[in-house]
């Protein structure tokens, strides 16, 4: 497929109704198709299963990806292990496809630094980024790094759509111009920042020709079909790895759920609103076409829900019975070194959970 | 999301005719009321921030304002605080009267260079033509086990700037009060709300209108063995902490510093003269916190009155642990105790 | 003249060599135009002063307009009283056609705040904004307070093009976009931002469309040419003044003199560029068309000098007589009262200038 | 613009030997072998930021960098102060060592948040798996008569952040050397550069690539009567005080503080058990800065030693006058001494 550097025009393979665009190119075989969907449907679950541990007070609070799969997988899937993926929140699906397991990502949102601590697989990854677009800011310092020392690697930064309308989103932006960095900006456009909408965001009619401002190129793509996301991704990567410079990708998409365990969507936005965007879903559209090719079945779809919950499961109980971690990491990762100042504050804290009565 | 959606800007009369009866409510329902009450009196208050107008805002402190005052004076700014705090900037400029929200105080330094370098100065670089009476709202503090930069508590940043008053409440009463006079005070206000409190307590309060002084401590409680300083959050715990000293016989006066800058010393010299020994309790951490300028000023000013050291207990110089080990950061009453007694036992 | 939306288009009426590109709007009649010219000769004498005075000690680190007169008169020329003007610090012609006099601006420069207290013409203009690009914001919130009430009125902002690269910029022009703001933001291209290079500082082909990015209107135009500059932001002015919306414009043009008078600039680039540059500069062009119409002569020319530099010696003059000003203004202008708290430092400082010999 | 140019990086021996020979060299003269040394020794030292490549830095801190090491490690970026620490943060995380300058210190709030929710925590965030060894540099502090916004010296700031080192150096070895520390630190250093002193002094150094420790304060001269601390620009004038005080019959002791956080207390607290009095000079504004930290953890360490309150002798609390007015803010010698004989005849 051929990508213009038209802004505006929103690439799609598969229709919400399950029906090809056009001809799907050759990487995106009957098998990849499946783990596409296979992961997609796994990261659902996940993400469900992660929600209701937080209503019943097993988990802190939780930004779901539910609708945002897509997008995640297809980050996942076309990122290379030695390129280096920035995270915002909703990136449950690359994560795992790069690695970091359920538990892992669990205790993070559980609120245990070691959620964190990546395997090695992931070792340079940056973990999820909660000050909205700073991270597309590190984006660009690691895709710096990798110019300056000539690395066929690259850097790929999510955000949100709100997150594009913060100075740091641009001024990265604008230096990967400037610098022609191997970098990847991959907007989730689910238009919406909380309570506000995406009109409300910005007057540009697409986040992708915000690509104009730097002089870079800039894609919609339809962030719901898995296909045209990884496609869109897997050029941007190849792009950057042969030092053609950085991509803005604007992967349109729509948050079914809540902002996060702590919202009540209901409060700003209709109910026909997201019953008219569940229509457009990215799992949904992804089993008709399985079906239709005849990749897909009854049978398959129960054995693979079960598939995913047992999964699910052995990672919610692992993460259940995860150890308490020592108290003195809260002051031994601070430096490398803990500078002596700190060790009579590390015997405070130790009397204080003494007196709490931890270990 | 209980109560205080029912009482917002509700109970208050529309025609702007001061409130006879008094409101129970918490401290987040007093901020609403005195927002609400702001507006109505003045049209040129204007309220901006992320979520603030058709969410009422995530805390819902703004809630009911779009409804009543109208988008154009309540306003959802797309996601840049950096842009929230400019244009506060512009908008005070040009004499309406901003109260702009940012949605937690760790996403607030995005701010600091319009607050620093402009908000804090343009009075005094126009030489008076143009002012910059502003309030810069945040929900601060930890106790609520939320994500990480959910809990900042970072008030020295701006404590240290000339030009900024700094205002912490920490009582619903003080909360309706303290913002009336934020947003009717012709200058720049960095308002934080504890936001541990929010739904803590409930208080009477009368929807009367009446500010309270920016420029005093509040001493909440009368004691005579040593005076316990705190602000925000840690007055409740400092609060009950004097509670358990007097059943061990000890009486603890107890000050709420609320205005951390500028800093009325008098009311705490006076206490200190009184009683010969002073603990500074202080949620942030400690390396050069609002604490380490109380204590140096104590020292410096009832030196001859000390029978000990002016004593911290401030948070460990490390970030706020993730939510799992959060409360091993905070101070409870237990540890202000502790630290009492400690105090009282030195030499 | 019509504008149309395509930012790459640079807009010009009079070439450096002096000749005209199509017809000059009616409303730049004979008398306008040495009105244009007189100013930019007197501001440019009014420079080159304030440059000597910083060179006998008599005066601040001073920021030289040379080269930009053309920007400076065409604003100030085309904005209207009750609009305000947010500078950054190459503003010296539109402060002057504001009201603000050459002495007032050299007490600024000089280093006492009272240069920023404005007369009443100008008494909403902002002073001038050090902190590149945070003028810009400020001037969102200026027009977003005019829209609040309904006025009919725009705030206008100038800024360097290495300004362009700060979050600041970005996030109020965005802002403008959404809110449809009276906003105008001149973007005095002048090709370096100290010692970087325009191409350093973007890699968009130009600042204009940087417009796209918030969807709105962009426009470049010829910087060293006083007619353009006018001819567009009356253009942006009206259509603020009946609610259309903001206006980006580029004004191309070059900084001639160092970047300060604390710069060296030919540390950094080369003599043939600065006088190829020489040859585009805004007044000689114009000297050269009003002479061609008729309307010029050497004797207007010499008397014209004699005149600037009368005008330029007076105010010099003024500004050196200015007195001190007083100690407490130090302590009494940063909150509307004094505070208690500020009663004992004021007190040490008064000790402290009677130690110095002060008054 | 005069000898240091010719200096810059050239005395150095291109094969990196250290030097066996002293230079007598200027502060900014120290700072720019300091980088020059780095960047030979350790290739993954890069040096970013407005005009530091081409032109060599606005001081010249940064002078023939880019012609020794190229363009790839010596960038010039757009003007973006966000985008320069933030870059940063990024280029670390991969194991470059960034140093970036600021270019005035009026001009870091921009990176203040970058600086604290990132910098100061990739570590502790990530358990150690990812790491931020960075050195944000700036000029700071008055006294050169320059513009608003080019006096800032607001390092209580980043004092106030765990995670965060925060050094000052006051003279050309100290310069050197503890640059050199910080950006072999692997953590990030925020590195503040009093520029009143970047041509004020010249020293003899060796250019032997050695840094100075980090971790301690640096005892310039030694006295019994009472002890002056200071840091930064106010070193020199502390150390001229004095010299005037000994004329009088007072010897004090001299503490240049160096590395403000963490904080060296032992030393302090040394000094001032010997002399029982101690004195903290600051240029910043007085409300929170530094010097209270210092003074509150005199008194908590030192209490019973004390024979006089400690006293601060900081600015105003008032911005940094515009240059007519510079003088009447920035301390002297003389209020030095001043101060030091009030804190004598103190009871
Ligand atoms: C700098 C900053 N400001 C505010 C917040 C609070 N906040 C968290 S998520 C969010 C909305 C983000 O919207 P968007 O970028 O569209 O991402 P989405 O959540 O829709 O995926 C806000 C305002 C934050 N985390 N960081
Ligand atoms: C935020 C900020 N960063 C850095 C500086 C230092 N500085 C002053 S002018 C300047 C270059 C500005 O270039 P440009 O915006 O193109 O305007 P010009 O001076 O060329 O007119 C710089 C870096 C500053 N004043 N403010
Ligand atoms: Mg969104
Ligand atoms: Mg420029």
């Amino acid at each position: 497929m051929q990508y213009t550097t038209t802004p505006r025009q929103q690439q799609q393979f598969i229709t919400p109704e399950g029906e090809l665009t056009g001809s799907l190119p050759e990487a995106m075989t009957g098998d990849w198709l499946q783990q596409a969907y296979t992961t997609m449907v796994l990261v659902r679950t996940f993400d469900q299963r992660v929600v209701a541990l937080q209503r019943t007070g097993q988990m802190g609070t939780y930004a779901s990806c539910l609708g945002q799969e897509a997008i995640g997988t297809g980050i996942g899937l076309a990122l290379q292990p030695d390129d280096v993926f920035l995270p915002y929140y909703r990136d449950q699906a690359t994560q795992y496809l790069r690695g970091v397991s359920f538990t892992r990502q669990m205790q993070y949102w559980g609120g245990d630094e070691w959620g964190n601590h990546f395997p090695d697989q992931a070792a340079q990854d940056f973990p999820n980024c909660v000050p909205i677009a700073t991270q597309v800011t590190h984006a660009a310092g690691v895709a710096s790094a990798m110019k300056i020392r000539g690395e066929k690697r690259c850097a790929l930064v999510t955000c949100g759509e709100g997150a594009t309308s913060r100075g740091d989103f641009y001024e990265a932006m604008n230096l990967a111009g400037v610098w022609q960095l191997p970098m990847i900006m991959v907007v989730n456009n689910n238009q919406w920042a909380i309570s506000v909408p995406r009109q409300i965001q910005t007057g540009a009619a697409t986040i992708a020709q915000k690509a104009e401002a730097a002089g870079i190129e800039g894609f919609q793509v339809d962030g719901n079909d898995v296909c045209a996301v990884y496609d869109v991704v897997r050029y941007a990567v190849a792009k950057a790895h042969c030092g053609k410079g950085p991509t803005l990708i604007e992967a349109v998409s729509y948050r079914l759920g809540d902002h996060t365990t702590a919202d009540d969507a209901t409060r700003y936005r209709q109910h026909e609103e997201v019953n008219a965007a569940w229509q457009r879903e990215p799992i949904k559209r992804l089993q008709t076409y399985l079906h239709q090719q005849g990749l897909w079945s009854e049978a398959k779809e129960q054995s693979l829900q079960q598939q995913c919950k047992q999964e699910v499961e052995a990672a919610v109980e692992a993460y259940l019975a995860l150890p308490e971690q020592p108290l003195a990491d809260l002051f031994d990762y601070l430096f490398e070194e803990r500078p002596r100042q700190l060790d009579h504050q590390y015997e405070r804290a130790q009397a204080k959970l003494t007196a709490l009565g931890g270990e | 999301m209980g109560m205080h959606e029912q009482i917002a800007g509700l109970n208050q009369p529309q025609n702007g005719e001061p409130a006879r009866t008094p409101q129970v409510v918490t401290m987040i329902e007093a901020i609403n009321l005195a927002l609400h009450r702001a507006m109505a009196a003045d049209p040129n208050v204007v309220v901006l921030g992320e979520d603030v107008a058709t969410n009422g805002g995530v805390f819902r402190a703004t809630l009911g304002l779009k409804q009543r005052f109208g988008h154009k004076r309540v306003l959802d700014t797309p996601l840049a605080e950096t842009l929230i705090a400019g244009i506060s900037v512009g908008m005070a400029a040009q004499q309406l009267r901003p109260v702009a929200e940012i949605q937690f105080m760790g996403f607030i330094y995005a701010t600091l260079e319009h607050m620093i370098s402009h908000a804090a100065r343009l009075r005094n670089r126009t030489r008076g033509r143009l002012s910059c009476p502003m309030v810069l709202r945040a929900p601060y503090g930890g106790g609520i086990h939320a994500p990480e930069h959910h809990s900042e508590s970072t008030e020295a940043l701006f404590c240290h700037i000339p030009g900024l008053r700094v205002v912490v409440p920490s009582s619903p009463t003080r909360a309706y009060g303290l913002l009336l006079s934020a947003i009717e005070d012709p200058d720049p206000v960095v308002f934080l709300e504890p936001k541990r409190v929010y739904r803590m307590v409930r208080q009477e309060i009368y929807d009367d209108g009446v500010g309270l002084p920016l420029d005093t401590c509040y001493t909440l409680r009368q004691g005579e063995h040593l005076t316990l300083i705190s602000w925000g959050a840690m007055v409740h715990e400092t609060l009950a902490a004097a509670e358990q000293l007097q059943h061990q016989g000890i009486s603890a006066e107890v000050i709420d510093v609320a205005t951390l800058s500028p800093l009325d010393m008098e009311t705490l010299v006076a206490s200190v003269q009184k009683t010969g020994r002073a603990l500074v309790i202080q949620e942030a951490a400690g390396h050069c916190g609002v604490a380490a300028e109380i204590s140096a000023r104590l020292q410096e000013q009832a030196f001859s009155s000390l029978r000990a050291p002016v004593a911290r207990l401030t948070g460990f110089d490390i970030p706020m642990p993730y939510l799992r080990r959060e409360n091993l950061y905070m101070h409870q009453a237990g540890d202000i105790v502790q630290a009492a007694v400690n105090l009282l036992e030195a030499p």
